[in-house]
């Protein structure tokens, strides 16, 4: 098998589609005729991702959205309908449990029986696949705005065939970030090859005049990455995406917690969206920001000054829409409640922001600058690797640690890089492996390093990127000895 | 002092990595021998490492919720595998939700564990607990 | 009685001093040079609201300081501890209650005997002049950090002399800000005479080498305030309290919502107050910006994000403290508990954003332009209508309404302003009543309402006010239709 | 309608004076004659301003925490003056503190209001319940 980016046959996909299929019982509810007809007759245009995300885009607005999933439907279902009316969230999400991420549908039947048993959620969100297209539809239909699924499955074939065909209009992930950051033993390759089965089969519902959103998951392992390093996996899937016929994406990007760094990279990150794309014909580009996905604080107050701060950076950077986080988050999964609650206080802050100028200045022109060129340093390389060919490049890419994630579990990333926060808190390169950066780029980290060592009066190290990894959790962003 | 060896992974189909990274460090640093399996790590496969490398505990992470599930007869599992006297602590945010914390412990004492540690926990308490533990001289 | 800005002499101020002691009984506790003596060998350094002022100044960091008071002194205590421990308060508080405010020592004595009987505060604060100086020591014996007393007392001359001489080491207030937010029928030029009492009292302490710590009340009536209004309060307050002999000055200002506008408030505030008073020598200027001191939300969650939009605001204007509300706000006094809760969330965004980069760019520079343009024509013509006196052209300028404060009680305010959010939320003169403004300063005002106006398709009225008003309570900065 | 007229006050030492005057510009909107005391108003002044302008209804505002002593009487005082049949209404934060609303209100229903509001009462709830007391037709 040799990975190419290039638009699958209808054949391909269809040979390849028996087998996903068969992985599970429920794959044979599938009809992907039905399917579309579902999607065609069924849902309201409100109930569409991509129209709701063009209406927020237009109106210069950031909508909200929640994570969220529990074992079983009646519960699934209150529960999103909880944060919708409760929360006030404009967007709604079905987080998928972590035994159907790794494809232990077994287990996860499991976990179904003992919540039915236990009397609460003993899976750590909604088994979908278990569950089938006619229970997703029970959710869809119980909901009045769109719906999307939020996992991190490394091979989410037949959960998108079940999940889509159940009607949901947004799908999370790709080759990149729901492997390195959510895999051990899984190849970019098989990978990347399994995500052109999802997005051809997203390509397969736009051709037929639906509109199937798909997101690149942004903020990868959550701890200390660069923006430069994100965004160039963001637009390499889609990239990816795009050429399998996938018109409409979300492209993401974790708050880091410094602002100028985070609305730079908001900004940034839907101009290269843009340039990079620029072959592709009909394409929405919108973007997400997903409030701080590092350890947080325990103490819920301290919480919502971290979600706060994320809304704040949202508001300002004018991303799209943003994913919240709950007072809940250092402890489990949240109670309703609690998710309600992050829900309400980013949208007061979004909305007392929304009206508000965003601002400019050196500082923020210096940051988007480098990020622009930090990100074209390593996509033109992963391009030149492949001989123009994004896919091949990039699986040569991560052999090289050209492409490389800090903190990452898989064993097919190098792991070369290490990062920590500056003297002001943006995150940096402390080292960068073998990231394909010019003498310009990494003279600019090992300054603004240099001069945090020098504040500290310590050598940048380990130690350094410890103590930031816990320094939020303790009531900071930069964490000083 | 003589060295000891520790197992360190995170179990079942949990891929939460940084910890894992930052207990491996500081337990190497405080002069253990750490054998550390990483993430998405079966029982079986703590047990095979902690047998290979003649193991004096196994420090078991569960981050995603399902550690109640996954840590089922593990115990046991040890006990089978001739592991009788092995060191068994287990830590991170155990449970699915935010739960009291005495009845979550209580559970994993149950389940056969020595020491179970709660969200937020830093290296230097099971550094110095597990130095108690195995008789070590602070 | 002609109120002049001279420096009282010293037997001026001791022949009125008899009369003052001797309003309630607990005012022949109090003796000017045992107090000094207390204040030289029983405080610590650290107990020195000034000392700890100057500290943060030199660092760079904002302090964090709760409002809190209660009816009896044990629970004072154990109230203010709490919030030092639990909270992280940098600083502490003695609100005192509304009876004691009125001088209606009378009825505070019942508000404690029935707080007694209750076994909760019904008083909204504590009662320091009936409480006495012995009992204002125990307080600040009991607490590492310096204690200031909060209240909102046109004539708080025997309040200072107690707390003072229990103890305290900072008192706010002044004769416009605690007079016209907070009182119906006393003039200013009474104010003005018994808050000169008040900063004679406190200059007398400078003489003698201690610091005494002086803030006139930035927000006033808290509500839809413009930065030029209460600018110019604060510096003729200011100005009032150094002819007296007043060292340490702290400039106060509540939170607009705009941040461009507020942070450009902040800078202003110190730039125009340290060239108003170039002619005093050795004084120490910081300032404390006010956490949203209009209506608040109901929710605790929203709650927790107006809190928090006020701690980024103060931190990337770099105050020098910040009053912090509670997410009992719109409800009641808040529980030490909600109190705590406050400062954590506060205190989780300023360490995060503590070691930010402000910024800057053009709509910083203009707004901070307007600001000062705005104040100075206030204040020149204050001065001009006294001849060079501040205090008599303060005292005409009420009369003419060229100081005017919106939403005041007070019927010696002209109450001729009318204030609106513009479209980006920033606050803005709609009718600028007698306001002594020139046409730029007008034709700004009027375009940026009229720039509202056009969005929301109706005039700027009253209406739009109310709804402003209502805005940050119902989850928005600016009220739309 | 007949014009009906209304005292509106805020009681006691409490200065709030923004709430009082939305709440005049809504009641004279609605079509009331309304007569506002303002701030710092005592009970007597209340009673005064009812019988000078033949009164219909008292509104009084408290915010600032002291409402349960600033309150105590004043129906009594309202008959003693010769106004039994006037319509009493009390609202704002009434107590010190965020306390159970149900026993706040039965509190001030106790003390002879006719009917108590909650804090973050807009103005058209009154006003409707108003033109109902004094039957008014919408
Ligand atoms: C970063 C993060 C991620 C990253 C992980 C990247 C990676 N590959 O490492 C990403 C985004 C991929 C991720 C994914 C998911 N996550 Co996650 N994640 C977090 C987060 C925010 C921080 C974790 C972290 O790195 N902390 C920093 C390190 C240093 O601390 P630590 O992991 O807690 O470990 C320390 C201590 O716990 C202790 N410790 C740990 N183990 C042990 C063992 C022993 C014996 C001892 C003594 C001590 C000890 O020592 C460590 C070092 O100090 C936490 C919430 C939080 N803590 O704020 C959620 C959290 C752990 N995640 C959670 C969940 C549910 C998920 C997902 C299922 C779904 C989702 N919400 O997206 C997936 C699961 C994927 C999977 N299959 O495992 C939940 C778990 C819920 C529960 N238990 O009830 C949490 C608590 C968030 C929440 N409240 O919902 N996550
Ligand atoms: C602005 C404000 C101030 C300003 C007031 C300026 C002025 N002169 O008007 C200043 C800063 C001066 C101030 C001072 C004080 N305040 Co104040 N203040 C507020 C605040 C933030 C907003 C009030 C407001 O203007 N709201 C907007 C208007 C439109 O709403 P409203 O006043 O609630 O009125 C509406 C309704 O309640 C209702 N309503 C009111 N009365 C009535 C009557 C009837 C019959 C009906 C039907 C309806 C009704 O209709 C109104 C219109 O919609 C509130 C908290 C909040 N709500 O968020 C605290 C608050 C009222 N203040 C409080 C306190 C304690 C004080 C102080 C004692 C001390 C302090 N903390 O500084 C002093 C008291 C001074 C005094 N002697 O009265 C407390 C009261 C606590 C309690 N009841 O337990 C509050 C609740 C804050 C808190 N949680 O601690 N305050």
């Amino acid at each position: 098998m040799k990975v190419e980016n290039k638009r699958w046959s209808l054949d391909k996909f269809k040979e390849m589609r028996k087998e996903v299929l068969q992985e599970w019982p429920t794959g044979e509810e599938v009809e992907l005729e039905e399917a579309i007809r579902y999607h065609q007759q069924q849902l309201s245009s409100e109930q569409v991702m991509a129209n709701r995300l063009a209406e927020a885009e237009q109106e210069k607005i950031t909508l909200i959205q929640p994570r969220a999933g529990v074992a079983l439907i009646e519960e699934h279902i209150e529960l999103l309908e909880f944060l919708h009316t409760e929360g006030g969230a404009d967007l709604l999400p079905t987080t998928i449990d972590s035994y159907t991420r790794q494809n232990n549908y077994q287990e996860a039947e499991a976990g179904i029986k003992e919540s039915r048993n236990e009397g609460r959620s003993m899976l750590n969100g909604f088994p979908a696949v278990n569950h089938g297209v006619q229970s997703c539809r029970q959710v869809i239909e119980a909901l009045a705005v769109p719906v999307q699924v939020r996992h991190g499955t490394p091979d989410a074939r037949l959960l998108a065939e079940i999940t889509l065909a159940g009607g949901f209009t947004d799908f999370e992930g790709g080759g990149i970030s729901y492997n390195i950051p959510y895999a051990k033993d899984v190849s970019i390759e098989q990978t990347i090859y399994h995500w052109q089965y999802v997005d051809r089969l997203v390509g397969y519902y736009e051709e037929r005049g639906l509109k199937v959103n798909r997101e690149p998951f942004g903020p990868l392992t959550g701890t200390l990455v660069p923006p430069s390093v994100s965004h160039s996996v963001a637009i390499i899937e889609a990239l990816l995406a795009a050429e399998q016929g996938v018109k409409n994406i979300t492209l993401g990007y974790g708050q880091c917690g410094n602002l100028i760094q985070d609305v730079a990279a908001i900004h940034t990150l839907k101009e290269l969206g843009t340039e990079y794309l620029a072959d592709y014909e009909d394409i929405m580009l919108t973007t997400v920001f997903h409030q701080w996905m590092g350890g947080f604080p325990q103490d819920e107050a301290q919480a919502f000054g971290v979600i706060s701060w994320g809304a704040v950076t949202a508001a300002l950077a004018n991303a799209t829409k943003v994913i919240v986080k709950t007072p809940h988050e250092a402890l489990g999964v949240p109670t309703k409640e609690a998710n309600a609650q992050g829900l309400r206080a980013t949208k007061q802050v979004i909305n007392m922001l929304k009206d508000q100028q965003s601002f400019n200045g050196e500082e923020l022109a210096t940051e988007k600058e480098m990020i622009k060129q930090e990100t074209k340093e390593i996509l033109d390389r992963v391009l030149e690797l492949g001989d123009g060919d994004v896919a091949q490049g990039t699986i040569k890419a991560f052999e090289g640690g050209i492409l490389d994630i800090p903190f990452a579990p898989s064993k097919y990333n190098a792991g070369n890089l290490l990062t920590a926060r500056d003297n002001n808190g943006a995150v940096r390169f402390l080292k960068h492996g073998n990231l394909p950066f010019s003498e310009k780029v990494v003279d600019f980290h090992e300054t603004k390093l240099e001069e945090r060592g020098a504040a500290e009066s310590r050598e940048p190290n380990f130690q350094m990127v410890t103590d930031d990894i816990y320094a939020i959790g303790k009531g900071m962003l930069v964490g000083r000895p | 002092m003589e060295e000891k060896t520790v197992v360190l992974g995170v179990i079942g189909s949990d891929v939460h990595a940084v910890g894992n990274r930052i207990l491996e460090e500081a337990f190497s640093e405080a002069g253990f021998e750490v054998v550390n399996i990483g993430v998405l790590a079966p029982q079986q496969e703590f047990i095979n490492a902690a047998i290979e490398t003649d193991a004096d505990a196994i420090l078991v992470s569960s981050l995603y919720g399902h550690g109640e599930m996954d840590c089922k007869g593990f115990r046991e599992k040890c006990i089978e595998a001739g592991l009788e006297d092995i060191v068994l602590y287990v830590g991170g945010n155990l449970v699915v939700g935010k739960q009291e914390w005495e009845s979550t412990k209580q559970k994993f004492l149950d389940m056969g564990f020595d020491r179970v540690y709660p969200p937020g926990t830093l290296p230097k308490e099971p550094i110095a607990d597990l130095k108690k533990d195995l008789g070590i001289e602070g």
